[in-house]
């Protein structure tokens, strides 16, 4: 049943050290407001499940906060790599961190099946190539038909899904449109669920049929943060913020400028930045 | 070679080989310009779909990242990405699917994984995302790459996507039906497998290039075609396009 | 690649003798010009596929085109069961059918394999039931990662695909809403597809951006058939003709009467019959 | 018995079994009736679900489909019959489900499937439906049927879907951890399943029911807790919604 909190409680109610979490949107209404709160209350131990672990990511690691990351690409998108991923990969900084490394396709059939309740995904993949001798989950199941060979993986299950969507309504039915990525799916694989909005209105007025809403009764918290997607978009919000991305390659260049950059931007700040970072991006980019 | 780049002519090598009825898997970089390009000269009515889950996009500038707001806009719909990887990728439906990697060998398989050792890697690449499945379900793939020695290599440190295996019929062995790489476009030639060992094999070279440059910039001893041909030079149209389309990128992506 | 055509050249130049179609619709959107025109055509020996065959299967069944029958509930929604399957399954009347059945959650999960080009769909289910002992085509997987027994089933992949949309664009895009059921599903699976549509419209306008349309690559035939759901109904164009399911119970009861009733309503009739029909509900069910 | 028929006792006994916050799998007819008066009475938040894909429905008349376009119409949003049995139904989202069928035996194991032999059946009933998957899915199910000795037997002619199987734990013995049906609500009284055998018992006369009414009407010897209730009568606002439900809807149906 959604809770309507402050970022800040829904945040310390919700997530654990040693919890697993699944932060999710595909390059489109990522969470970056509720990863930083995490940040802030120096959550540690992590499991952090993302198909694209992106910038967010790159900030979970470098603060120390992850023990074990589960993905798919991890990749600054346009820009390259991930700076403070490859430190704690290559040099263990700020501490080593455990990889299970999956593609696209697995994760996302794994996280429907989560979503479907099921033990585990079966699809076509991963044939020739190396990732199943580097990965013990990544099995096989046969077809009991056509006896051709399927990869299985197992389901995602997290304890916690945390994304960011367009509105909420007052009941906290959650709205979203758009890219939209495996969001629904991460919500209903997870046994708690954290959704960050951009507003929370009276109701959704008029939409499509299908509308990809979660109803109100499959959400834990809820938490209006304007701009919380910041530097990645709200579709008919804000656009994305190209150069952010751009910039954050020299920024996790260097640790120290890292860790100030981290102070400044993040430590020092609460979610309500997010608004502030995003005025200029709603003019151009994406006024509704 | 005055008047373009390699990399243009890489990119617009690429744009030809598309079918106005195809319907492409769009990576970032140089396919997304090739495909754009492609929609924007000779196959206006190409099908591009991004793995975000966009089907049927047409960006006016190319997308920084593979979920742009702008692919959205002006696609005919989006899909889920559990949906975009089941009924659209694994589905079958998608003719042309573009890869790029770290390392290439003469058969197409492909590296974006680790330079190194898997688990003490000297390079921590971003890892496969789509390319493992995109490599066995999409009709067939283009690769472009550039050449360099230290991307086209004897031996992969990992292979992260399946090109023709260890070469004849080593792919279908493993249990694929797909054509797989049917076309490397690098910033010197056209390569294209041999029918009968499916190694690559340059077909074509860039105008200017000479097969030394060839040599020089593979890990391996490459193979030329009984007749190489030279790789007509881009049309002034097709340079216009494509410089347009980057000019464009460049101002909304440094305007936002 | 979508091609315009007559409801009598679409049905003529995809749906042979002998096919496996599944014609779709889930209560929304029954596809019953369509399958009006294939009695018309005289198909025989069909394997028709379909989750609640409904009158739709009722009158291709008592009029001897079904060799086999592939479902999951066969009864008149709300008002009682089938009576021409009855009269073939207990009868042979007007020959002996073969029947294939399943459960809901198995053919949605059938079709859904079928659309992702998987060769079959597990799932938890038939539990201490017995149709797994009097269908062969119910087997069963196990979880390699928590040994749980799933069931399987083929996937879905009929010759033939036969729905019934709200609007086609120009170029033959497809699009639909409201109650969806497996149609986009049964198209994906399908090898080719007949598609009737309400109106064909220049370009479908302001929507959402998630909106269930089926691109014209993925699509076959199209045909234009205003009406063609009739009893069924097309949501913002009429509402559902309730008295004509209850009638066909009457209808159905008695070989005679089915048989002079399709005699008058179907075989001398052609598919413009079906916007007389439902002249008077688009009043009142379903005004845009 | 005056004032109100069995019917409607059945009907709004189911419907005082749900509460504000359950989330139900609604059936045609006596479910779709219960569901809608718990709503329109003490639980007006409650969701309502049909296996069609319309998520949180508020009618205001009663379906004849299970997909009537006034259940898409109002409710919150509507999902593709696949997700609907893979994310909400498998999913485990589903508080509590109904069913009822042509015949029931003392464990709820329901036939909706034959009389008679399978492959030469004195009637073909319709099937399955979502039943299998329903009584396993949900949290638990209520289940209504009138009462009748052809409908309540001794050993079912097909076992379309599991109640508590043979009794006892041989549900949680085949893999199925959800509590299965814990209502069976007749037009005559309340049974619920024995703690140890989880044999139906009865739990509540209905106003005016003898024992002898149920032994009468039911295929096997039928049990009776030690202390059995009697129902409430139907309250004047129960039957007044219920009767106003019934009226909008036979207006509405038969207008159309």
């Amino acid at each position: 049943m959604a809770q309507f909190h402050t970022l800040h409680d829904a945040v310390a109610q919700n997530i654990f050290d040693g919890d697993t979490v699944a932060f999710e949107g595909f390059t489109h209404l990522i969470p970056h407001a509720a990863a930083h709160e995490v940040i802030r209350q120096g959550r540690r131990d992590l499991t952090v499940i993302r198909m694209t672990p992106d910038l967010i990511y790159d900030q979970l690691i470098g603060m120390g906060c992850v023990r074990k990351l589960v993905f798919s690409f991890a990749g600054n998108p346009g820009v390259g790599l991930l700076r403070r991923l490859r430190d704690a990969v290559e040099e263990g900084w700020p501490h080593p961190i455990e990889l299970e490394e999956h593609s696209h396709a697995a994760l996302a059939n794994a996280y429907e099946a989560g979503a479907a309740g099921l033990p585990c995904a079966i699809f076509r993949g991963y044939r020739g190539v190396d990732l199943p001798s580097v990965n013990p989950n990544i099995k096989s199941v046969t077809c009991p038909f056509t006896g051709e060979e399927l990869a299985a993986v197992p389901a995602i299950r997290p304890n916690v899904a945390v994304i960011h969507a367009l509105r909420a309504d007052r009941k906290g039915n959650v709205f979203l449109e758009g890219i939209t990525g495996v969001q629904k799916e991460a919500v209903l694989a997870s046994k708690r669920s954290i959704v960050t909005v951009e507003e929370i209105v009276d109701d959704f007025g008029a939409r499509s049929p299908n509308a990809t809403i979660l109803p109100h009764w499959t959400i834990g918290a809820i938490a209006q943060v304007p701009g919380g997607a910041h530097p990645s978009y709200a579709q008919g919000y804000y656009g994305r913020d190209n150069g952010a991305y751009i910039a954050w390659d020299r920024i996790a260049a260097e640790r120290e400028v890292f860790l100030s950059w981290m102070e400044e931007n993040v430590m020092k700040v609460g979610p309500e930045i997010f608004e502030i970072r995003t005025a200029r991006l709603r003019q151009d980019g994406g006024a509704k | 070679m005055s008047g373009f780049t390699p990399s243009e002519m890489m990119t617009i090598a690429a744009a030809r080989a598309l079918k106005n009825d195809d319907v492409c898997f769009v990576g970032i970089d140089a396919p997304s310009a090739a495909c754009n390009v492609a929609r924007l000269t000779h196959a206006p009515d190409i099908t591009l779909i991004y793995e975000s889950g966009t089907i049927g996009t047409a960006p006016s500038v190319l997308p920084l990242s593979i979920g742009d707001g702008e692919l959205c806009d002006t696609a005919l719909t989006t899909v889920s990405v559990p949906e975009m990887f089941r009924y659209w990728l694994q589905g079958g439906r998608i003719t042309v699917g573009f890869l790029g990697g770290a390392q290439i060998d003469r058969f197409g398989n492909l590296n974006t994984t680790v330079v190194g050792d898997y688990t003490r890697p000297k390079v921590r690449l971003p890892g496969g995302g789509g390319a493992p499945e995109i490599a066995i379900s999409c009709g067939q793939i283009f690769i472009t790459m550039k050449q360099s020695r230290r991307g086209f290599v004897e031996k992969l440190d990992f292979i992260t996507s399946l090109g023709h295996g260890t070469g004849g019929g080593d792919r279908q062995a493993k249990g694929v039906a797909t054509k797989g790489p049917t076309l490397l476009l690098t910033d010197l030639a056209i390569w294209e497998p041999d029918p009968g060992t499916r190694e690559f094999t340059v077909t074509s070279l860039h105008p200017g290039v000479r097969r030394e440059h060839i040599v020089e910039t593979v890990g391996w001893e490459p193979r030329f075609a009984e007749t190489v041909g030279e790789t007509p030079a881009p049309t002034a149209e097709e340079l216009e396009v494509l410089r347009d389309l980057h000019a464009r990128t460049k101002a909304a992506h440094s305007g936002a």
